[in-house]
């Protein structure tokens, strides 16, 4: 064991504290080594530990019937779809290096995700994006830097999700100017597979040989782990590590051959190698194997020669995997990987010693029980600041606004303008399985094999949460289970990426827990697993931190193909109706922040008692085959809903309108139209069954209200107490599907 | 009619060929890795789309020199049909097939939308079933299908009506704003003057299904089926 | 042995990304740029070949004649 | 005035093109290419620009300091 002498300086520089650092001292029984200590530091950072948050992940549930494998339990959960199908899906967060180079860091985010995907056994279907940024309009230093990085990721999930030929068929944008300098890219994957060829990341089999497959290892993202869990500051973008470059190409081969190779039965245990690579990959797969890994650094393929025991240890370049093979089975395991031309070495066996051992020739460099090292890491609760809730609006003190003008202006705000300009550059049909594509509540999509549909959808209104937390959590699952809803879908699982700033602020760590009791209590009403997800905290820059963004991803399942439904009125002359209240709380609306640049109030209540039954009223009405579209109601309130309905699926479906009665609703007018209250779902139903449908919903004794009809005329009309407003659809669509491109012209 | 869809590493679009080919009722088709040598017996080669070699230096340059080319050539020689789908198309232009290139977009972003084609010719085993200057509604999804070619090889390509679609509004007017990507004189796709090769940017293949969208792309399917079935009698 | 190959579009060919570029330097408050080319350069670290080998590298493979041109510099 | 801007990345960077190319001219058969990188040649044709500003379209706008290195050179 080479010594070394290990400075508190050194330790600190690690990111550990003097107390981890004693921790250290007892689990080895003596001074680390550099490369212990580099590997400690990676182990125990918040982005592979957990320390922080992993108390507060233990509130979610996770159980269920269809849940195969559960949240932590491997890279991803599995949840059954029935016949013997599988699918596996996990979200995870690239925040940081897309900040430091927007193009690469979102394009290895795609290829991390996918990776934890196809790890599992399972050949990756399609892809969600979640995205945050600073705000993007005019002409400041600020609004350019946002617009590069919102060109940037776009053109980085472009280019490493087309390559590889994995759909993107959805995703969220918001605009915020709690993300200047720290945008968010959340990406979602979802995989399907066979229940019996879920892969295991265990090290099983004692003197089983371990291989390294994919990209040599160079001196990319060092310690990138580590770097995630700091707090981004003008030094630390100057002293980063080599930017990780992603290689879609390499993956793709990486994906193919893992496939083949897990089909071929030769393999005992697989890992990919993601933040903190070779270290984790193999401590983890020790640990979950209950037995030990021994690897020579000799032995790893590398991008450059000079490279030290600690950079390959820590280095996280891209598209590298651990495979764990049978013994006697080497030689069809080369075989694969060298039909697909991939780099790849045998670098160590299995062992029965329980430690993670790793040589450089004859030298013994790292010693370390591995199950101490990758389960025992220090926990911390944090310290929660008691959330004090915000006034609620004083609607007298609140002038109307023009209702006119400010429909108008909600359809030009960039997180409710159309995201067609980010989309397209997306290839969102590769796989020719994509039956809904972006643009409507949720993507549809159809797994062949199984002749199932699933649909799939991310939310989050961070105004909402950094109001009141726990209930913007709340409102981020009741959203995602509508947007389902409306798709004609029943949710199956949830994945959630908790965004946030630093968890030693009081504030941050609370806003984490009330996400994670909010998010929880949703699950628990809609019954609706936590099948896994991902932390990304000390997401601060300048002065302050994020608005807290627990962004969460729910994918359901329709169970015919005749009830996919989509958002957009299908024809002029079906009945349109309301499901749910008038509601008329404008707390954290984007009508506040459009009109007043306020971001005030309480967010809107969630009721889940009420959630669901709206939900399951939608699904039985859709299910006896009598609605059309039905779109939910969020940001920008029912004006912006019934506008979203008028407009077309494609270029050239027909624009159509609609002609609405609010009736006496004893509201302001920017309360009826602009109000964003959850619970609420906007459907059609041919004329020929509208009053059937009214009947249904009277019986039902769940609110709803009979708006109008759907027009062949391109206008939009509004009538509440008696005042009419009145649009064209052309305007609206016009100004709705054009506010981002022209904003991001301007370069 | 027997197919060989080619696999080369990086193909992304070739089990989507499969699937659309085999929702014809006497198709077989067969995915052929790009080491083989041979192609014998395959009385259609497709060259499916995706990003050979990564699109890595320039689209198609590197895939041009897989084995399996050598058997696609072969084959052109028999007077077999070989149609290049995208990323295909690049190949085909690359290896000499088909004349001229395709470049970047014109406005330089990734493109995915469904675009509507005139078909200029139909007396070519692929348009056969269409009619001269009927309107077809495929699906695009690229970043480098600006086709470019010198004068001269457009005036060739125009004088041996190898031009076969161009990219149109919906009424059917070569309009600059239905060019998704600024090709020249909106060609979409082209064949050879012996017209067995045929290259295009849209995707026939992701239009075969009305579930997705849109049956368009069988068309050209069925075209090569018939003229298959009328060669043989 | 280094060679650097540089390949350029030729001057009929429309290069779409150098006529953006032109246009982002004068959104950058620059002005005085008449046009921009855009083009590969390629470093290739060798060991052992011809002179007429490496051009058929740079004629087969590293540019496509059908709109580039090649330089090759053999570096050292 | 002429310019010419020779972008490469950075060493320690992975060039994957560069790596993709470097095996496939191992299929031409040809033998002895350690490695390739691939990096941007840029043609500027100006008029009266200072060297400053050069340098800052290099840096601003052409290169990712990132990732990539820059080299200038004035042709005439
Ligand atoms: N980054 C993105 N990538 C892909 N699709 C997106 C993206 N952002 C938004 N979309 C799509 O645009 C549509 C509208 O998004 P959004 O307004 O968030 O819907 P909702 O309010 O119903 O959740 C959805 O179909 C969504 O998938
Ligand atoms: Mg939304």
């Amino acid at each position: 064991m080479p010594s070394s002498t290990i400075t508190p300086d050194l330790i600190a520089e690690h990111g550990l504290t003097p107390d981890e650092y004693q921790k250290i001292l007892s689990i080895l029984g003596r001074e680390p080594s550099l490369e212990e200590l580099g590997v400690f530091s990676v182990m125990w950072s918040e982005h592979c530990s957990y320390k922080n948050s992993r108390p507060e992940l233990r509130k979610f549930p996770t159980t269920g019937e269809k849940v195969l494998v559960k949240a932590g339990e491997e890279n991803a959960g599995v949840i059954d779809v029935g016949d013997g199908w599988a699918v596996c899906f996990k979200i995870e967060s690239h925040n940081h290096p897309s900040a430091i180079e927007p193009f690469q860091g979102a394009a290895t985010g795609v290829g991390g995700i996918i990776r934890d995907i196809f790890t599992m056994g399972a050949r990756p279907a399609f892809l969600l994006d979640s995205l945050r940024f600073g705000t993007i309009e005019g002409d400041s230093v600020q609004a350019r830097t946002n617009r590069r990085l919102l060109a940037g990721v776009t053109a980085g999930i472009s280019h490493y999700g087309n390559c590889i030929g994995v759909p993107t068929i959805g995703g969220e944008i918001y605009f915020d100017a709690s993300y200047n300098g720290n945008p968010l890219v959340n990406v979602f994957c979802l995989g399907t597979l066979r229940h019996e060829q879920i892969a295991r990341g265990a090290a099983k089999g004692v003197g089983n040989p371990v291989f390294y497959v994919g990209a040599e290892t160079g001196r990319d993202g060092l310690a990138g782990a580590a770097f995630a869990s700091r707090e981004l500051t003008e030094e630390s973008k100057a002293d980063r590590p080599a930017v990780q470059v992603g290689d879609p190409f390499r993956e793709k081969l990486l994906l193919e051959a893992c496939l083949e190779l897990l089909a071929s039965g030769c393999v005992a245990g697989i890992q990919d190698m993601g933040a903190a690579g070779l270290t984790c990959s193999t401590c983890e797969t020790a640990s979950r194997g209950g037995t030990g890994v021994e690897i020579d650094l000799d032995l790893v393929p590398k991008r450059a020669a000079d490279l030290t025991p600690y950079e390959i240890l820590l280095s996280e370049s891209q598209e590298r995997m651990l495979v764990i093979v049978n013994e006697g089975q080497e030689a069809p395991v080369k075989k694969i990987f060298e039909k697909w031309e991939l780099p790849y070495a045998l670098i160590g066996r299995v062992t029965d010693d329980g430690m993670m051992r790793v040589r450089k020739g004859k030298d013994v460099v790292v010693e370390i029980p591995a199950r101490a090292l990758a389960d025992d890491a220090p926990l911390y609760s944090r310290e929660a600041a008691p959330w004090t809730a915000p006034a609620p609006l004083d609607l007298t003190s609140l002038p109307c606004a023009d209702v006119q003008s400010t429909l108008l202006l909600l359809l030009a705000h960039p997180s409710i303008a159309s995201k067609h300009w980010v989309w397209r550059q997306y290839d969102y049909m590769v796989q020719n399985s994509t039956v809904v594509p972006p643009g409507s509540d949720a993507a549809v999509f159809y797994l062949r094999e199984a002749d199932k549909f699933l649909a799939a959808t991310s939310d989050c209104n961070a105004i909402y949460c950094s109001l009141d937390p726990k209930e913007g959590a709340k409102a981020a699952v009741a959203e995602a289970a509508r947007n389902l809803a409306c798709s004609g879908a029943t949710s199956i699982g949830l994945t959630d990426n908790l965004n946030f700033g630093n968890p030693h602020k009081p504030e941050s760590f609370y806003q984490l827990r009330a996400a994670v009791e909010g998010i929880s209590e949703g699950c628990l009403a809609f019954d609706i697993p936590v099948t896994g997800g991902n932390v990304s905290l000390y997401n601060e820059s300048q002065h302050s931190s994020i608005d807290p963004t627990p962004t969460v991803a729910v994918v359901g399942l329709i169970d015919d193909r005749a009830h996919i439904t989509t958002s957009y009125f299908k024809e002029a002359g079906d009945v349109i109706f309301l499901l749910g209240n008038l509601g008329d709380e404008l707390g954290g609306s984007h009508y506040l922040l459009v009109s007043q640049g306020r971001k005030e109030g309480l967010p809107p209540r969630i009721d889940f008692e009420h959630e669901k039954k709206i939900n399951n009223q939608l699904l039985t009405l859709i299910r006896a085959d009598l609605v059309r579209s039905a779109h939910d109601c969020s940001e920008g309130g029912l004006a912006v809903t019934i506008s979203e309905s008028c407009f077309k699926k494609s270029k050239d479906a027909p624009l159509l309108g609609a002609s609405i009665s609010l009736g006496k609703t004893g509201l302001r007018p920017d309360v009826a139209l602009f109000n964003e209250s959850s619970g609420r779902i906007i459907f059609s139903t041919p004329a020929a069954k509208a009053d059937h449908v009214e009947k249904i919903l009277s019986d039902s004794g769940n609110p709803f209200h009979r708006l109008g009809v759907v027009t062949e005329a391109p206008e939009l009309s509004i009538e509440a107490d008696g005042v009419k407003y009145e649009w064209n659809t052309r305007t609206l669509h016009h100004t709705w599907s054009t506010a981002l491109p022209h904003m991001m012209q301007v370069g | 009619m027997r197919v060989a869809v080619l696999q080369f590493p990086g193909s992304n679009c070739d089990n989507d060929c499969l699937v659309a080919l085999r929702s014809f009722p006497d198709v077989t088709a067969e995915l052929v890795w790009h080491q083989e040598t041979s192609a014998e017996g395959f009385d259609v080669i497709i060259l499916p789309g995706g990003f050979s070699y990564g699109d890595y230096l320039r689209c198609g340059a590197i895939a041009r020199f897989s084995p399996i080319m050598k058997a696609v050539q072969q084959a052109a020689d028999q007077g077999k049909l070989i149609l290049g789908i995208c990323n295909g198309f690049q190949i085909l232009c690359e290896a000499g097939f088909l004349p001229g290139t395709l470049i970047r977009n014109r406005k330089l972003l990734f493109r995915c939308e469904s675009v509507i084609l005139r078909v200029e010719e139909n007396a070519t085993p692929f348009t056969n079933k269409c009619t001269p200057g009927q309107l077809l509604r495929l699906p695009i999804a690229h970043g480098e299908g600006c086709y470019t070619a010198d004068e001269k090889t457009l005036k060739e390509l125009e004088e041996h009506h190898q031009i076969l679609f161009r990219y149109c509004d919906d009424q059917g007017e070569l309009t600059t704003a239905a060019n998704p990507n600024g090709s020249m004189e909106n060609i979409a796709g082209i064949c050879n003057r012996q017209r067995n090769i045929i290259g295009l940017m849209p995707h026939p293949e992701r239009a075969c299904e009305a579930l997705l969208g849109g049956i368009d792309g069988r068309f050209i399917f069925q075209s090569m089926l018939d003229w298959k079935v009328k060669s043989e009698e | 042995m280094k060679a650097r190959v540089t390949i350029m579009p030729q001057a009929a060919v429309l290069d779409p990304a150098g006529v953006a570029t032109a246009q982002a330097i004068g959104h950058l408050g620059i002005s005085g740029v008449r046009s921009v080319r855009i083009g590969k350069s390629i470093d290739l670290d060798i060991d052992g070949m011809t002179k007429e080998q490496l051009h058929q590298i740079c004629r087969d493979l590293l540019s496509n004649p059908v709109i580039e041109d090649y330089q090759l510099e053999i570096l050292s």
